[in-house]
């Protein structure tokens, strides 16, 4: 760091190591989609094994998908599909130059969204599993409609909890970077020049995203929305 | 890589003590612990992968010494359980997978690509802070009564039926998993984006092609790990079903995510291992690498197909026969490569001029024991010997003949070869050399008879054993002695160094390479200026080989 | 104490050291071809590596630095040998894998004679029955020159089933069942190990094959406390557990008769064809909610926690009987 | 500073289309399409209602990726990232599924139905 002096006078947000704004930028977006690959093996673990539980237990998985609540979930969708274009737009304030206060009104909406997803989750779909005793761990019933495939129930339950729960954590997350852009949006931070913090952040947001994209379906759709229970 | 702007340098005039570089820049615990420094993170990972070498040693030392009786000399079959695993864990997870990826080439790959910094210098030290606390988590974990279930903590064992510490273990190992993945990460994109002007892909020390290949195996495969361990923490807290069979889980599915891992971390651990291999070689022969691109893609090709064999981990599980015979197939598949390194490198020694340089020794002991890990690898890769062989001793030399006689004896050599950059100075020659040749004969002692154990059939992970072994364990720990021994010797001597040792100037070896043209120890930024490289790697025959 | 242990440890060695083993004791029709595969592999392992120590070494004399600023000529790229040696080995792996696959192959099929043995692993002991009643720990008595499968499984964590002088070697997985054969061509007593850790005693989990001639094995067997065979047991299991009151041979009971069921495929509810053995019956008895025959309410109860895996096997062993008794009357 | 400026039209046509398929998902989740019937062993029916909303999910995802992402018009490297990534996933999922459907593994019935967990004294007892 001694020589950082030494260095011609550099935009605002030049990290040293870099030779220019472009280099920086795209070591930013390239270390990010390396990131979202290691996102995509993770989720993609547990995606594999719960493919594999429900080829083997397919009716219990198929009375648990019944029991979520596709209303909320089709919401739910659509409110995170909604947050991903104002975070789209929100880059694209930066990148065309636009009003700052119009960076942050988006970054804002995008926020806003985002907790109106967590909201519906967790308040009208987890907290009504709560007192259907739903849950596995916190009191979880074995309903005996379910018949023989009951026993497994709680299994699809604990791979709903534990992927929507996984999912709601990197939203969680993402709000802490989303304040972070809101602030330094607010401060005037970002330009057509200057917005690679925007830009990579986004695709963490996006990719939070896509996966709920395939959460929705493999978990709320798939098998059993139109069958009567009971009968496989 | 010879050309370079670098201007003529003065390091040889003013003693290394009095020029600024990177160990004097600043003093002070905190402006290590809060360094971004890629060589300081490095030196930092260098003291606690060490720490680890020499705890996960001390339980293989204890091990060695239990077996010298049949009935066991030293502790109870339960304390003997936890020694192995714990061996296990803490030199795969924390000695092995970090060993020359975040030590060397934290060092290294700024500066071998000529670039003053890792690409995200924070989130490097933010690996180091989560690799210490995974260590600190397992290392509770030992305290606390250690594990007992074998570094593969295959279920239901591990889920079910271990009553010891399995959750802060599984725990510390999902931690540290984050710090792999943020150096691979690293890596890559600085490897991509922060090369020198005129460094083209083919242009590039082999070393960094081999981090490279690393790190898309840590991208790709310590994901994996870390959900599984994940999920194995889950089962055993909450007893979901998915591992347990008797309630209703698979526990060859265990097996299954593990490998998918597991299998690629082997060659984690040794491409890097071979990247320093093609650097020592080419040096102490000043020989260009006998075809480069062969020894490059190979690197790669086997990060790719290191994820297409795991099942042959699983060959005695109950496996399908045709899925045995894809995964038998596929891992025959992954010697190719690895033998056409070894041709390559023994033909880069042809009408070289070949020096004897303690890093030289080290290479070449690696060459040999390497050859040979990799050969018996194709006993297990071969469906009807691995029958006999799997879960012996015979897998247990076979390993550590890659492991052991592989990447650490790669990693000494690497820590030799690049020790006077570092530090600055140079180590006394004459020990180093000994220390090589005693480690070599240690090493062989030690596992050599292991072979032989496996093929007469004694399984491995066992406390007592029946007498007709005995003569071979004996051997085997009477070598682990010497190779302990011969451990320590380097440990002192380099720590001597770093305060007695001669001043070692910038190219000690007369070595090529971007990291030789700056000073020893190197400036905080690397170099005084950005080099310019306008010839390919390891161009020994255009400049004399001059020796500073 | 360290010195002292290593004094032993030496002198013992010293003892014994002209008489190490190397070789394995060779006692089933497959080891000596395994062995053969295992030899020619030690072969190409010694040329390789000897092949490549005594290269280096040559080099490392014949082109030994002479002088510090010696400079040797530049190194060409030399495609066709580059190819040599990377198609070589490719063809030598391609060798290893047909020799190595097809043995496996032929080992993996156990004969239509075999006689089945059955071992059940629990921590850390192996249980094993034989058809014909005797039940053993840790023993197993084979007659030699027979083919004997061994069908296994466990009660609780992965074992492995391992004797070294017929290297055969599975792993017995609880809630499923795998199985190994081997034919044993001398009369002895060699090793059974359990080569997958399991716990604690894990290394005492071992046990002894005893190889009899064809007359002792038949003293053996009829020596001792003669105890029922593992189909008569299964049929007291039968009555004992009430399955008898409905699986009623004549088909009048409220569940399947069992009669001539084993080895025919037989069509579920959910229109899947099964085949009877051993894994379904199994799960029948485990869980029979899995699978529901189209005719049949499905009230058969559980069995699971109340029955172990050996009676699981009796169980097994008398329904194959019901079987075999059906085809000899048909075949009449 | 270069980076492909997206006019908002796109973003906007892009998101109605987002929402448009997932209310499609949604609605033909109540209809039975059936099964195909492959004749392979293994997987020998497919409900065609898991392959559409399979289908679905992976145009929406594309949709994303390639323009909110702006993989569309990134540089080929991110392109090939981004393959990589769900290749080696292809792999973990379709290798380990081809052992384990094959394997013949009967599955249980679970230990659930006696003495369910619960969390809070379980992890009390961890450490």
């Amino acid at each position: 760091m001694s020589d950082m002096a030494v260095h011609a006078p550099h935009p605002p947000g030049f990290k040293h190591q870099f030779e220019d704004m472009e280099q920086q930028r795209e070591a930013g977006s390239l270390g990010m989609w390396v990131f979202l690959v290691t996102e995509i093996m993770f989720f993609g673990g547990l995606f594999a094994t719960y493919i594999i539980y429900r080829t083997l237990y397919l009716t219990a998985f198929e009375e648990g998908s019944r029991l979520l609540n596709v209303k909320f979930g089709a919401a739910n969708t659509a409110v995170l599909i909604g947050s991903s274009l104002t975070m789209a737009l929100a880059i694209h304030a930066a990148q065309a130059g636009k009003k700052k206060s119009e960076q942050v009104m988006y970054l804002v909406l995008t926020m806003i969204l985002g907790a109106l997803f967590l909201f519906l989750k967790f308040n009208y779909e987890w907290r009504a599993d709560y007192h259907e005793h739903l849950i596995p761990g916190f009191g979880f019933i074995i309903r005996p409609e379910w018949g023989a495939a009951g026993t497994h129930v709680p299994l699809y339950f604990c791979f709903y909890f534990f992927m929507t729960g996984l999912h709601a954590m990197h939203m969680i997350i993402g709000f802490g970077i989303l304040g972070t852009l809101t602030v330094m949006a607010h401060r005037g931070r970002f330009s057509s020049e200057y917005y690679a913090p925007l830009e990579v952040s986004g695709l963490y947001w996006h990719f939070v995203d896509i996966v709920w994209i395939f959460l929705f379906p493999l978990l709320y759709l798939i098998g059993g929305r139109f069958a009567l229970p009971g009968v496989h | 890589m010879s050309t370079t702007v670098i201007p003529e340098l003065p390091g040889q005039e003013i003693p290394a003590e009095s020029r600024v570089n990177y160990l004097n820049a600043s003093y002070g615990v905190k402006s290590w612990l809060l360094t971004t420094d890629h060589k300081r993170i490095a030196l930092l990972y260098l003291g606690s992968i060490t720490l680890m070498f020499f705890v996960g040693g001390f339980f293989a030392v204890l091990m060695r010494l239990h077996l010298i009786e049949p009935q066991g000399a030293l502790v109870a079959p339960e304390t003997y359980n936890k020694l192995f695993t714990m061996h296990g864990v803490i030199m795969v997870f924390f000695f092995l997978v970090p060993s020359i990826p975040a030590t060397l080439g934290n060092f290294l790959v700024p500066m071998m690509i000529g670039a003053r910094d890792l690409a995200f210098p924070r989130l490097n030290l933010l690996s180091w802070y989560i690799y210490i606390i995974g260590a600190a988590f397992t290392l509770y974990a030992v305290i606390s009564g250690g594990v007992d279930t074998g570094w593969t903590f295959y279920t239901p064992y591990s889920s079910t039926f271990s009553h010891t510490s399995v959750i802060p273990t599984a725990l510390g190992v999902f931690i540290t998993g984050f710090s792999s993945i943020l150096t691979g990460l690293n890596f890559v994109v600085t490897i991509h984006k922060m090369r020198a002007p005129g460094l083209t892909w083919f242009r590039l020390p082999l070393f960094i092609w081999a981090m490279y290949a690393t790190s898309i195996i840590f991208i790709l495969g310590t994901p994996v790990i870390a959900i599984t361990l994940f999920l194995l923490g889950l089962e055993r807290l909450l007893h979901i079903g998915i591992f347990d069979p008797a309630i209703g889980g698979d526990p060859i599915l265990f097996q299954h995510m593990f490998w998918f891992y597991s299998h690629p971390a082997v060659y984690i651990m040794i491409l890097p291992g071979m990247g320093v291999m093609s650097e020592l070689i080419t040096c102490f022969s000043r020989k260009r690498i006998f075809g480069y691109t062969f020894v490059a893609f190979s690197s790669l090709a086997i990060a790719i197909i290191s994820f297409l064999v795991w099942g042959h981990h699983m060959f005695v599980t109950g496996q399908s026969i045709y899925a045995g015979l894809i995964f038998s197939v596929l891992s025959f598949l992954v010697a190719i490569p690895s033998a056409v390194k070894v041709f390559n490198w023994t033909a880069t020694l042809y009408k070289g001029s070949i020096s004897y340089d303690a890093p030289m020794l080290y290479a070449l002991g690696f060459i040999g024991l390497f050859t040979m890990g990799g050969l018996t690898g194709l006993f297990l890769a071969s469906l009807a010997t691995d029958v006999h062989l799997n879960g012996t001793y015979f897998i247990v030399a076979h390993f550590h003949y890659i492991m052991v006689g592989g990447a650490v004896m790669a990693y000494l050599g690497g820590i030799h070869f690049w020790w006077p950059k570092i530090t600055g100075r140079m180590y006394p020659d004459g020990w180093a050399r000994f220390a090589a040749l005693v480690i070599f004969v240690g090493f062989n002692l030690t596992f050599f008879p292991q072979f032989v154990l496996g093929y007469l059939g004694m399984p491995r992970r066992y406390a007592v054993y029946p007498t007709e072994f005995q003569v071979l364990n004996v051997m085997s720990s009477a070598g682990a002695s010497i190779l302990g021994i011969g451990y320590l010797i380097p440990l002192i001597y380099l720590l001597w160094s770093i305060r007695y040792g001669p001043i070692a100037g910038p190219n000690p070896w007369g070595a090529k390479g971007l990291e030789w043209e700056t000073p020893s120890p190197p400036p905080t930024e690397n170099f005084e200026e950005i080099p310019v490289v306008t010839a390919d790697a390891y161009d020994y025959a255009n400049v004399g080989g001059s020796r500073v | 104490m360290l010195t002292g242990l290593m004094q032993s440890g030496f002198t013992n060695m010293a003892a014994a050291v002209a008489a190490i083993p190397i070789h394995p004791t060779s006692a089933s029709t497959i080891s000596d071809s395994v062995d053969h595969l295992y030899y020619f592999l030690t072969a190409i392992t010694l040329f390789f590596t000897f092949g490549i120590f005594t290269t280096i070494f040559y080099f490392m004399v014949r082109f030994r630095r002479r002088s510090p600023d010696e400079q040797p000529a530049d190194t060409k790229t030399h495609m066709a040998l580059e190819l040599t040696w990377t198609i070589v080995p490719t063809l030598i792996t391609v060798v290893i894998f047909v020799w190595a696959s097809s043995l496996y192959f032929e080992n993996s099929r156990p004969p239509e004679a075999a006689t089945e043995v059955f071992v059940v692993g629990k921590q850390w002991m192996w249980h094993i029955q034989h058809p014909e009643g005797p039940r053993e720990i840790n023993e197993l008595h084979v007659p030699v020159n027979a083919p004997i499968k061994i069908t296994m499984t466990s009660d609780d964590v992965i074992h492995d089933f391992y004797i070294p002088a017929f290297r055969v070697k599975k792993d017995a997985v609880p809630g499923r069942y795998t199985s190994i054969w081997f034919q044993a061509t001398k009369i002895g007593t060699y090793h059974i190990f359990c080569a997958q850790y399991c716990g604690a005693d894990h290394a005492e989990m071992i046990g002894w094959v005893y190889v009899m001639s064809p007359t002792d094995y038949a003293a053996w067997l009829s020596g001792g406390a003669r105890s029922e065979s593992m189909a008569q047991t299964g049929e007291r299991l039968f009555t004992q557990f009430g399955c008898i009151t409905c699986h009623v041979a004549d088909n009048t009971g409220r569940g399947p008769s069992l009669v001539g069921l084993y080895g025919k495929p037989e069509k579920l509810r959910n229109g899947d064809m099964k085949l009877v053995d051993e894994a379904l019956i199994r799960q029948a008895i485990v869980t029979p909610n899995s699978i529901i025959l189209p005719n049949y309410p499905p009230i058969m109860p559980t069995f699971q926690g109340q029955i172990n895996e050996e009676q699981v096997l009796q169980l097994i062993a008398y329904v194959k009987s019901l079987g075999t008794e059906e085809r000899k009357t048909n075949g009449k | 500073m270069s980076g492909h400026v997206v006019p908002v039209k796109t973003y906007l046509g892009i998101f109605v289309a987002l929402l448009v398929l997932t209310a499609l998902t949604t609605g033909v989740a109540f209809v039975d399409f059936g099964d195909i019937h492959t004749g392979i062993r293994l997987i020998e029916v497919i409900p065609l209602n898991t392959v559409v909303a399979l289908a679905i999910a992976v145009v929406k995802m594309l949709l994303v990726i390639l323009f909110f992402m702006h993989v569309k018009y990134s540089s080929s490297l991110t392109k090939i990232v981004v393959m990589t990534g769900f290749l080696f996933l292809a792999i973990l999922v379709s290798f380990t599924l081809a052992d384990e459907l094959t394997r013949g593994w009967t599955p249980e019935a679970g230990g659930w139905n006696t003495a369910l967990p619960t969390i809070l004294p379980l992890l009390r007892s961890l450490f």
